[in-house]
């Protein structure tokens, strides 16, 4: 069960039965609806911003708990953040979580968001910590 | 061949021998036995099913229908004699089995002939239709018997209108949908999500009474039941071999004679024409018309040695220990607190498979805990998202089982369930902090 | 990996280290060794490929992309590594390459889908026909690449023109042919009846100045030479698995990836979709997208062993090989009286293959002399007719080599040409009593 | 040799080089065109008769020497036999050339033609051998 216990962590189940950010009410025009095609699951996700910090990321949708986690450690991680520093992030994010183990994230700069790192040996889970990412990714390209 | 009246279940060590076939079966997952309960998307393939691919490669193997040297003929006639072996098993004659390779394509054939049939006014009126038919379909339907008749409706102005389904999964509306209108009916043999039969005889009956034609989906029915389609009396249906002991790339079709023949080909190529010249081309009749290039020639005669396995066991022993298989898990998992079994309730008929839902926690979340010990479980939507949305829910986790499944596996995988409820504490409710 | 800049021929040691992972040539006909000179039609397949899918069924056979389990997330892997392999094989990247039965239905694949895109006012005009734009092909083309296209131009009002090819066969006229209202131009990449290459540096540069896509039906150059889709900037290719050492029932098709991307989707079905309601559809980027239903996952592992024990031997030797074969094959023929040998002359680059016809017998005649001596060739129109008719002639007969093929083989083949000139006494003239 | 001798005897081989009926000239109705499939080869032949009496088969077309001799043999058989022979014996010609070496055409009824013997131990050569009398029954047909 240690594997088990690692990847669904005390942290990862509460945060995805208590999501932080769930719920969209803003308008913002940064938004973005994406779907993980292996489960169906799916997620739409907006970012609140003034052009320089992250005001908040708002989501809602369904998925297992990971993708719940993910998306609301997502949205606790980037309130009230620099802009310039999401890039980053997601590009840093996505090589650990693709690393099979191999990179973990730092704490410094990820906080609570470790507690993903277990998802990174589980090929088959990639897509559902990466699901609210991408939509991130894509929202502000929009 | 003959069935056996008994229909009994197979003694642990019918099970013992059969399992011997599959030496996949004794993998360890995580310090766990592999515990494989996935045969509804792929079942796996007994040692037999390997030799007689692999002795054939190895002293016959050659393009078939093409050659005039020894090889080609020995070939062709080990390839003919699989036909015709596959089209026993199912009740069909051999000319009217076409090679697939896998029954998503069969469906995409009938769909893609009758879209182009329908474009020639001085094609065969069965298999042409126009604005103002109808196409049925369930509502449970995989995707691989919905989407092409979705692209068949809106190709030929035709309407694509479905049979709805009960909370229980039964097929409903057939006197209803099914009407004057229709020209083609489209439905799941045994439910790849529900496990449950679909009401052939009726839905049949109720399509010749209007004049449509029937098409079988017969992926989950002929691994694990004795099908006769000439019995049954639908015009097409179609299953897969890497569903039923077979290899992965094969599946047929099948079509009565005069509805292949009248259907124009699907693919153009190799082997299917009389003459070519540059501006076109006459074509064979079936079901050689339907099988351009060279054929999946080592996997024919390799789907036939899994049927003659099938065979040796007898299928209405393999369908009494499906059943039983089926029963036991439904009940089971019935039983585990805060889990929906989906699909026929207690006592009627199931494939040996069952679709749950564990409630507050995802399917995958389920299936990653099963996973951690061994279980292999399908979790997901099983390619049926109308369902899924029909029934209320994003997802499911499916426990699907084959000939080499034993009671012993069913308990285990019972366990890993009741496990998995605890250790995520079922009926959590999400409390949203926005 | 690396090409061997010698480009030497195998010596005797290599070439009995190959022929014993291929135990069919240890066969007897008819009293005789068996001597395969088929291997146009279907080469044959080497033990390790058997093993490599035995070994990957036994031990880690499972539905891919679908399945959550350990199991399933090991045979995606392995099943994505050996598109990887296979793309790397021939200069393409793993979403460039699409899984297919064969080339035919790559052919067609293509084919469809651009009829399908030409309906669709919003689709790519890249990948859209009308009326006036033309398709051109060349005279010598398989079937398989050329009904797919007749079809096409049928279906889209554009016009099918094609490249003459000279008495020796070669393709002409591509300045005059190749124009501006030229959209696709499909031809062979190597002739499976003349065994000579197609200028495709010409065509390619000649399509691109009009702005014209290309596709290559590579199916005899694949297995005979170092080939890069990337480098010669096809747009679209497509070759077989069974005829490079790999089984029957899978083959891929390339395709650049933008392009690919541009195409709407082929079968429809499981495993190529995002979202899927009772009333359409939407669908995952290439290669998903074309690839409906369970794949052909334990042959694609299969192939990518092929395309390994290729790589091992080194292509350029491989090539150097068939160049010396295909050259004593048509210096043999061209010294027995009465025969006229098809194809590039002496000096002139080909595979080892060479077609020839002898005057006054039918091919099937000559093939059954033949036969009976063990020696397996193809006769007939090697689903060429036009090129046949083109040539004057109804039938040929044709030697087609491998790896595994001996220079001693070609001799036995040449003797055996020239008992059957002996034998129905050559240049013996019909004279017709009514 | 001899397994080829017995196929290509000098019968077959004499009729195949210089074929009796060789040459489309009547107009009767009575016509077909064959191909056959897996060589291309083809057929065109027409039976001229009286409703009682075969009067002629005439053909042209072009194929291997077992066809062109089926075809000459053929025409030669039929030539002023009754048109009700014509079905039984192609449905015997049809049964021996299928049976695999199992059965001999019957030399009282096929004459020369019994030199087709040879032909049903090749499966490969049954069509060359039957192209011609399936046009027949096609032609009888129409
Ligand atoms: C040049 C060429 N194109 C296409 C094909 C068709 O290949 P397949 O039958 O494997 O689809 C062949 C082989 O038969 C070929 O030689
Ligand atoms: C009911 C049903 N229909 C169709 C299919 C599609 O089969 P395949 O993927 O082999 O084409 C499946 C299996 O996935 C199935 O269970
Ligand atoms: S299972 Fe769907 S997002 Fe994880
Ligand atoms: S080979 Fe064509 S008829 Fe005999």
């Amino acid at each position: 069960m240690s594997d088990l216990r690692h990847l669904y962590q005390e942290l990862i189940l509460d945060h995805s039965r208590s999501p932080h950010g769930f719920g969209l009410s803003t308008d913002s025009p940064h938004r973005s609806h994406q779907v993980n095609p292996t489960c169906g699951d799916e997620i739409a996700l907006a970012v609140v911003h003034d052009g320089t910090t992250v005001e908040s990321v708002q989501w809602e949708g369904q998925g297992c708990a990971i993708s719940q986690a993910s998306a609301s450690l997502l949205s606790t991680l980037l309130e009230r953040r620099p802009l310039a520093d999401v890039e980053p992030l997601v590009a840093e994010f996505r090589e650990a979580i693709q690393s099979r183990g191999t990179i973990e994230l730092d704490e410094e700069r990820f906080g609570d968001a470790i507690a993903l790192n277990g998802v990174s040996k589980y090929v088959a889970r990639v897509k559902c910590a990466m699901l609210a990412w991408v939509a991130l990714e894509d929202a502000l390209d929009s | 061949m003959l069935p056996n009246p008994a229909q009994t279940d197979f003694s642990s060590d019918e099970l013992d021998a059969i399992r011997a076939q599959f030496p996949i079966l004794t993998e360890r997952v995580n310090g766990h036995p592999l515990v494989y309960l996935d045969s509804g998307a792929t079942a796996q393939r007994p040692q037999r099913v390997l030799d007689a691919e692999r002795d054939f490669v190895l002293r016959r193997n050659s393009a078939v229908h093409r050659g005039a040297h020894w090889l080609a003929a020995e070939a062709t006639e080990e390839f003919e004699d699989a036909r015709a072996t596959v089209a026993r098993f199912v009740g069909a004659r051999p000319e009217e089995l076409v090679w697939t390779s896998n029954a998503t394509e069969g469906v995409n054939l009938v769909a893609q002939s009758i879209a182009e049939a329908s474009l020639d006014p001085a094609a065969d009126p069965r298999v042409r239709l126009a604005p103002g038919d109808e196409i049925v379909v369930t509502e449970l339907e995989h995707h691989a018997n919905l989407l092409p008749w979705q692209r068949l409706a809106r190709r030929t102005g035709a309407t694509l209108r479905y049979l709805p389904v009960s909370d229980e999964g039964e097929v409903e509306g057939i006197d209803e949908v099914i009407g004057e209108r229709t020209r083609l009916v489209a439905f799941s043999h045994a439910s790849n999500v529900l496990g449950g039969y679909s009401p052939v005889e009726r839905i049949v009956a109720r399509a010749r009474s209007v004049g449509a034609l029937t098409f079988l989906d017969s992926c989950q029915a002929v691994p694990h039941a004795p099908v006769d389609f000439g019995a049954l009396g639908v015009d097409f249906a179609v299953f897969s071999g890497h569903k039923m002991l077979g290899p992965t790339g094969i599946g047929a079709l099948y079509g009565r004679f005069e509805l292949l023949d009248a259907l124009p080909p699907y693919l153009l190529g190799g082997s299917m024409i009389t003459t070519v010249t540059m501006d076109g081309a006459e074509y064979l009749p079936p079901p050689q018309r339907f099988e351009a290039g060279t054929q999946r020639i080592s996997q024919a005669i390799a789907l036939a040695e899994a049927v003659r396995f099938l065979d040796e066991l007898g299928m209405e022993r393999v369908a009494a220990h499906g059943e039983r298989l089926g029963a036991r898990l439904a009940e089971g998992l019935a039983g585990i607190p805060g889990v929906r079994v989906l699909g026929p309730g207690p006592g009627a008929p199931r494939i040996g498979l069952a679709s749950f839902v564990l409630e507050g926690v995802h399917a995958h979340d389920v299936g990653h805990v099963l996973d951690e010990r061994g279980i292999a479980i399908r979790v997901g939507h099983h390619c049926a998202q109308p369902l899924h949305r029909r029934l209320g829910i994003a997802a499911s986790a499916r426990a699907s089982t084959s000939v080499y499944s034993t009671h012993a596996e069913i308990d285990v995988f019972l366990e890993g369930v009741a496990e998995a409820a605890e250790f995520f504490g079922v009926a959590g409710t999400r409390e949203v902090l926005a």
